[in-house]
């Protein structure tokens, strides 16, 4: 039932995560609610300026309604929402932003979004980022990783290709380095915007092998629209590793 | 019918309409400045390190002085008024009005000041700091010919440039020293685009002195030919000069809070 | 805040004298107090801020004579103070409250 | 109740005699430097409805190019070229002139059109008159409030002119976007806004210390009709919320023009370059001081619009309006809280699990004083007798509209669903649903109830009607099926309308936007135009029924209680020939004892009143 009208009647499109159950469900929740009032009101609505029209009730009634009816119903949505508020909403979004997975069981990848294109980086066979700061930030070091730094060497530095496995974790860092961006990849139930100055934890864990495109949901200039070159490939662990295997050879280093 | 209240407070909200607008009007005041108070507040928390003591105080606690002053002068002239003392209340006003210039050139001198203060990044990655005393006439940075000359000092690092009112540092020996063109990396002075304390500092004082020279308008015009207006109306007069009057204490008001904020703390 | 009469403004000039006087000496204080060191900057800003606040109190209150305003006047000022303090806090907070492991540069 | 009556002065003798003293001051200080209110606000009403056109025009191209990108626009596509050469190249508009139009259509219709409608032009003509005032409190305020209106649109109209064209960073004008973009479109963008904010700054506090000042004697607050209310709170909204607007646009021009990095962090690298700027600064300031305006500023674009409907609805049920102290409560409420959601149109800005709680909860409260005040307009009409008139109709219309919108605005407000729906068209058809068919049909309602106050003459009622079917339907088709592109991830400010994320154009990947849903956008498009067509008798009937219009039958043809229906028609320069004086709520309809079935605010209790002598003067 729920499901079928998420997806039948609300359009919601496929669902590829584990995490976006929470987020269809709440969508579908408040959207009962708002469907029974709408269409609550909407019946009284009209049998109202049908009952009352002035050929068939020429003379008002100075008091109209007198009952509490009413008071009940408004107090009864304040409670609807309430409880979707504090039972669901609130605990999604905890476990959305204060309960990352651990790094060590998830993949972990940085992207820094830049017009019109998204800068992806993964930690190489070592698995640990080379060091970064500010000062190192360049045109062609977006990432302002640290030069002397070997841990560095082995990165892999790619454009607008984000590959993961399936049913493992995925924490993307997400930064920007000019406006502000926006990546969401739809059937992840993912979005997060991408602001510069900031590089902020974003994750989800895909169940479906295939491919989808990410976009970029905030206005960032005149290829916003364009902006849509990235993909990410979600694949079975057995290929990813195969595929980055192949990456590594393409280690970008910062001289 | 004509418009009541425009001079006799109305019974039961016990102001007159000038009044009313006036206050409300400084409640918009208000929030204007809150925002900036909150991008103060902001930047300076998101800040690595925040400068101290790049103004000048003494300069600073003078101006805070001559507004509190110009200040008692606008209610003591619009008391004048009330007790029916009109040539004490041009007197008082005038008061105000030298007042109000005198801030805006300590106000401006200040600003020269800034305008001449450079931070120079030496090749050698050092950086000297001090008021410019003059370019030699080849002086082209990107060609890297000629030299500067400033009144100042040189430091190993940029964040020993921040705390000027750590005791080292008031104590520190300032000289004249010429760089040659080819050891600067970089060089510019303390303008609103230095960083975002100046960005604020310029901000602020400088929407504040907007204000000033607003208020002495208004004041000036209510202490010359506005003031013919005493004949035919006394009572109108007296509520315009009140309005004006608070108008200026909320700008003293600002000051107050302007000045600890930027050059103190 | 009185809020049966109209407003009897203050002519004495003894009273905005002193009040005058007491601006004057809390600029001097505030001057004087950034210069000792409080154990810590936040407890010198908050010394500096209390005195503006009073500073400010003397100004809105007396120059301005909003203590003797109504309480319409007062009402409408007290809810901008709360707005312009909401703006700023929570501001403030919300930029120190980003999900964890979060990176500011 | 008498005592609050004596506390006012009796009014003096030689009020009417100073009436005839004005002497005719000629067409210029009539027309074009007016200071009576009345001018002025239907100078703001023409004003605003040629805005509102304009970016309803813009709009049209922008729909043109999202269903058929790239391709020249026909008809107006050779002008679009000739006035503003390469970004229309052939025709066609390019994502440049796309994201101009965009950004200029939402301030344009924000901030020209409807605020100055609804607020400014309705406030202006209505409140005084209803609250018994003979003009503003300070006439010359409201003349400079409109002038720095005309100003600042001028600024905003010229700005499609200079060479880079106009601004391009949405209406929200996000920093660094705002700052990198190399176009002097986004000072121009700035200065027109700080004129605008000037202009409705004075217009805010002329209209609050005009309705706390200038009400006539016996209309207590519980006795203002609630569009006065509504303004009231609007007016508070504006004064408190347009300020760290306007010190945000002074950070950004500050940005812009004196290199200072107020919204810009350190290490920003645009276009390859690294910005010259120190650094240090912060976009999301930006963002929390735009949407501290931004939020109370749709609460300033819908109380007036509920303010309209409230009175039209007492009027054409012919009963009191049901819970008119609710009203005024959740009125009040909405107020207050609107300055403490704003941080819902950032949850995505990367938010931790405190704040978004409380803005999330703020903004689930503010829902329930927005139920409260359509509850009452809803159940106001059972018992009426209900007479469908044009006014009406578009009263009528308002409420399923509203309530559309504002019920998609509960997902929008919690924070996990707004995840999926973040940025979509979901969001453009809940505002549009809110401010289209919600604000713009309650703003064609109030203009053909107080057309008869203006003029003497009413709107022809066929037309009307006709304006209304066509006006209610299109809108519905335009709108409706932008929930459904929203659902399923279509993103706004798309220049091609999405066609880069389509299955068409993009196969293989899994979340791509299906072609049913592409296929809306043709759909819309006709729709939007035939709903450009509807307009065309409103535009007609206006103007023409200025002249030709049915007559009046009497200065209160809608056999209204409120004051504004108790003056001369149209009211005179001071508006009440005597001082009125009130003694009763404002919708005292079908009383019962009362002979007829209205009981105008100033008729004195022991009046015996008959039709013929309550409305002639
Ligand atoms: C007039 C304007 C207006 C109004 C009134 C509202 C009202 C509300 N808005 Fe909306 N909103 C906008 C204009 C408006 N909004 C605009 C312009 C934007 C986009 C800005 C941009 O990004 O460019 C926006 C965006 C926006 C967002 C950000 C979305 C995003 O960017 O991701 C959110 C999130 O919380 C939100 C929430 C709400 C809520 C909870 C209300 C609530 O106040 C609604 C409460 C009302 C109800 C709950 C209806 C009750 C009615 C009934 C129960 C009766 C039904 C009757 C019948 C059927 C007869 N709005
Ligand atoms: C009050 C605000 C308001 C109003 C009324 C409208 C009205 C309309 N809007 Fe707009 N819109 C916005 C505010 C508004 N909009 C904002 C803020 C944005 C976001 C911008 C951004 O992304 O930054 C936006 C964005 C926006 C988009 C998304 C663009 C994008 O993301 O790329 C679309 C798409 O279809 C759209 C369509 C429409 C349509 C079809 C109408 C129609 O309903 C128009 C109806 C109007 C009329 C029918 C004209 C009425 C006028 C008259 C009848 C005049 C009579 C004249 C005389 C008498 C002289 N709007
Ligand atoms: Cu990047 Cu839009
Ligand atoms: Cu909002």
């Amino acid at each position: 039932m729920k499901e079928w009208f998420g997806e039948k009647i609300l359009g919601l499109p496929q669902l590829a995560s584990s995490n976006g159950r929470g987020v269809d469900d709440l969508i579908i929740y408040v959207h009962w609610l708002m469907l029974a009032l709408f269409i609550g009101w909407t019946i009284y609505f009209l049998y109202a300026i049908r009952r009352f029209r002035s050929s068939r009730h020429p003379k008002a009634d100075y008091h109209g309604v007198r009952g509490h009816t009413s008071n009940y119903l408004e107090v009864g949505v304040a409670l609807v929402e309430a409880v979707l508020l504090i039972f669901v909403a609130v605990p999604i979004w905890a476990r959305n932003v204060s309960q990352l997975p651990s790094p060590g069981e998830s993949t972990v990848i940085q992207v820094v979004a830049q017009q019109f294109a998204w800068n992806v980086r993964y930690a190489g066979p070592d698995g640990v980022f080379g060091r970064q700061d500010m000062k190192f930030v360049a045109s062609d070091n977006v990432f302002g990783v640290d030069p002397a730094d070997a841990s560095g060497k082995d990165d892999i530095q790619l454009l607008n290709e984000i590959h993961v496995p399936v049913n493992k974790p995925v924490i993307i860092y997400l930064s920007s380095k000019d406006v502000v961006h926006s990546l969401k990849i739809i059937a992840m139930r993912v979005c997060q915007d991408a602001i510069p100055g900031l590089r902020v934890p974003v994750w989800f864990t895909p169940t479906r092998i295939g491919r989808y495109q990410i976009n970029c949901a905030q206005l960032c200039g005149n290829g916003h629209s364009a902006m849509s070159g990235g993909f990410l490939t979600v694949e079975s662990p057995a290929d990813f590793d195969k595929w980055l295997k192949s990456k590594s050879g393409a280690a970008t280093s910062f001289e | 019918m004509d418009i009541p209240y425009t001079v006799q407070p109305r019974p039961d909200t016990g102001v007159y309409n000038a009044k009313m607008g006036i206050w409300l009007f400084l409640a918009s005041e208000v929030m204007l400045f809150g925002g900036l108070f909150s991008a103060y507040v902001l930047l300076r928390v998101g800040a690595d390190a925040w400068p101290h003591g790049w103004l000048n105080i003494p300069l600073g606690t003078a101006n805070t002085f001559v507004l509190i002053t110009s200040s008692i002068t606008t209610v003591l002239a619009w008391v004048s008024l009330k007790n029916n003392q009109f040539s004490r209340f041009k007197l008082f006003h005038a008061i105000t009005l030298v007042c109000a210039l005198c801030f805006l050139g300590i106000k401006s001198f200040e600003y020269r000041d800034k305008f001449m203060h450079y931070e120079i990044t030496l090749a050698n990655g050092k950086f000297a700091d001090g008021h410019l005393i003059g370019k030699s006439r080849d002086f082209d940075l990107a060609k890297k010919t000629g030299s500067v000359t400033l009144h100042g000092y040189e430091v190993d690092q940029e964040v020993d440039l921040m705390d000027l009112h750590r005791p080292e540092a008031r104590h520190i020996q300032r000289e004249e020293i010429t760089i040659p063109a080819v050891e600067i990396k970089k060089m510019g002075n303390y303008g609103p685009w230095h960083n975002t304390y100046t960005a604020i500092y310029f901000t602020l004082t400088g929407l504040h002195a907007l204000h000033v020279i607003g208020g002495a308008l208004v004041i000036g015009f209510l202490w010359g030919p506005g003031s013919r207006m005493w004949k035919t109306d006394p009572e109108r007069f007296t509520n315009r000069v009140e309005v004006s009057g608070l108008f200026w204490h909320f700008v003293d008001l600002i000051w107050i809070f302007l000045f600890p904020v930027l050059y103190l703390l | 805040m009185n809020d049966g009469r109209s407003p009897e403004p203050v002519h004495s000039v003894r009273g905005y004298l002193f009040v005058y006087f007491a601006l004057l000496a809390g600029t001097g204080l505030t001057v004087w107090a950034s210069f000792i060191p409080f154990g810590s900057r936040e407890i010198n800003i908050g010394i500096a801020l209390l005195i503006a606040g009073v500073k400010a109190f003397l100004v809105a209150g007396y120059f301005m004579h909003l203590i003797s305003e109504r309480k319409m006047i007062c009402n409408v000022m007290g809810f901008t103070a709360f707005f312009f303090l909401s703006l700023m806090f929570l501001t403030l907070y919300a930029m120190h409250d980003f999900p964890p492991t979060t990176v500011t540069h | 109740m008498s005592t609050y009556l004596n506390k006012f002065p009796p009014h003096r003798d030689d009020d009417r005699a100073h009436e005839h003293s004005h002497h005719d001051p000629g067409f210029w200080r009539t027309y074009i430097f007016s200071t009576d209110h009345k001018v002025i606000g239907i100078q703001y009403g023409l004003g605003a409805l040629s805005f509102m056109l304009f970016g309803f025009f813009l709009m049209l191209l922008m729909r043109w190019q999202m269903a058929h990108p790239g391709e020249p626009v026909p008809v107006v596509g050779w002008l679009l070229e000739k006035t503003l050469g390469q970004v229309a190249a052939r025709g066609a508009l390019s994502a440049d002139l796309y994201n101009s139009f965009g950004a200029m259509h939402g301030t344009i219709m924000v901030f020209l059109g409807v605020v100055p409608l609804a607020f400014a032009a309705f406030g202006n003509y209505v409140v005084p008159l209803m609250i018994g005032a003979p003009d503003m409190a300070f006439p010359r305020v409201n003349m400079a409030s409109y002038q720095c209106y005309v100003l600042g649109g001028i600024v905003m109209l010229v700005s499609f002119f200079i060479p880079g064209g106009a601004a391009q960073a949405g209406w929200t004008s996000y920093s660094p976007l705002a700052t990198s973009i190399p176009t002097d479109g986004q000072i121009f963008w700035i200065i027109g806004m700080a004129l605008i904010i000037t202009s409705s700054l004075l217009s805010a506090v002329n209209f609050i210390a005009t309705i706390i000042q200038l009400r006539a004697p016996g209309m207590t607050w519980m006795r203002l009709p609630f569009f006065v209310w509504a303004q009231f709170v609007t007016g508070f909204l504006l004064l408190l919320a347009f300020p760290p607007l306007e010190a945000a646009a002074i950070m950004q021009l500050m940005d812009k023009v004196a290199h200072t990095s107020f919204f810009l962090p350190t290490g920003l690298a645009i276009g390859g370059q690294l910005a010259n700027a120190s650094g240090g600064g912060s976009p999301l300031l930006w963002q929390h001081l735009f949407w501290f305006l931004g939020h109370p500023e749709v609460y300033v674009l819908i109380l007036p619009a509920m303010g309209i409907v409230c009175e039209i609805i007492a009027n054409n049920t012919r009963k009191p309006i049901w819970g008119y102290k609710s009203l005024v409560y959740s009125a009040l409420v909405v107020g207050f809280l609107s300055f403490l959601v704003w941080a819902h149109h950032m949850y995505l800005t990367g938010m931790g699990q405190k704040i978004a709680t409380f803005f999330q909860a703020t903004t689930m409260i503010i829902s329930i004083p927005s139920v409260i005040i359509l509850t009452c307009l809803l159940i106001s009409l059972w018992g009426g007798s209900i007479r469908f008139n044009t006014p009406m109709l578009f009263a009528l219309g308002f409420l399923p509209m509203f309530g559309m919108g504002g019920l998609t605005g509960l997902p929008l407000g919690l924070a996990p669903s707004d995840i999926h729906l973040h940025d979509t068209y979901y969001v453009i058809a809940h505002f549009h649903y809110v401010v289209a068919p919600g604000t713009i049909f309650a703003l064609f309602a109030g203009i053909y109830y107080w057309f008869p106050k203006m003029t003497g003459r009413k709107m022809n009622e066929f037309w009307g009607r006709v304006h209304f079917w066509c006006s209610f339907v299109f809108m519905n088709i335009v709108f409706l099926p932008m929930f459904a592109q929203g659902m399923k991830g279509m993103l706004r400010r798309m220049a091609d309308g999405g066609a880069n994320y389509s299955a068409a154009r993009v196969p293989g990947a899994i979340d791509t936007l299906p072609n049913s849903i592409m296929a809306l956008h043709t759909w819309i498009l006709w729709a939007a135009m035939a709903l450009g067509l509807a307009q065309i008798p409103f535009i007609i009937n206006l103007f023409w029924s200025i002249r030709h219009g049915e007559k009046v039958k009497s200065d209160n043809p809608w056999q209204s209680t409120t004051l504004e229906w108790q003056t001369p028609t149209p009211p005179p320069h001071g508006n009440f020939a005597t001082p009125p004086r009130i003694y009763r709520g404002p919708y005292e309809y079908s009383v019962p004892g009362h002979a007829t079935d209205f009981f105008p605010q100033n008729e004195p209790p022991d009046f015996v009143a008959t039709p013929e002598v309550s409305t002639a003067h």
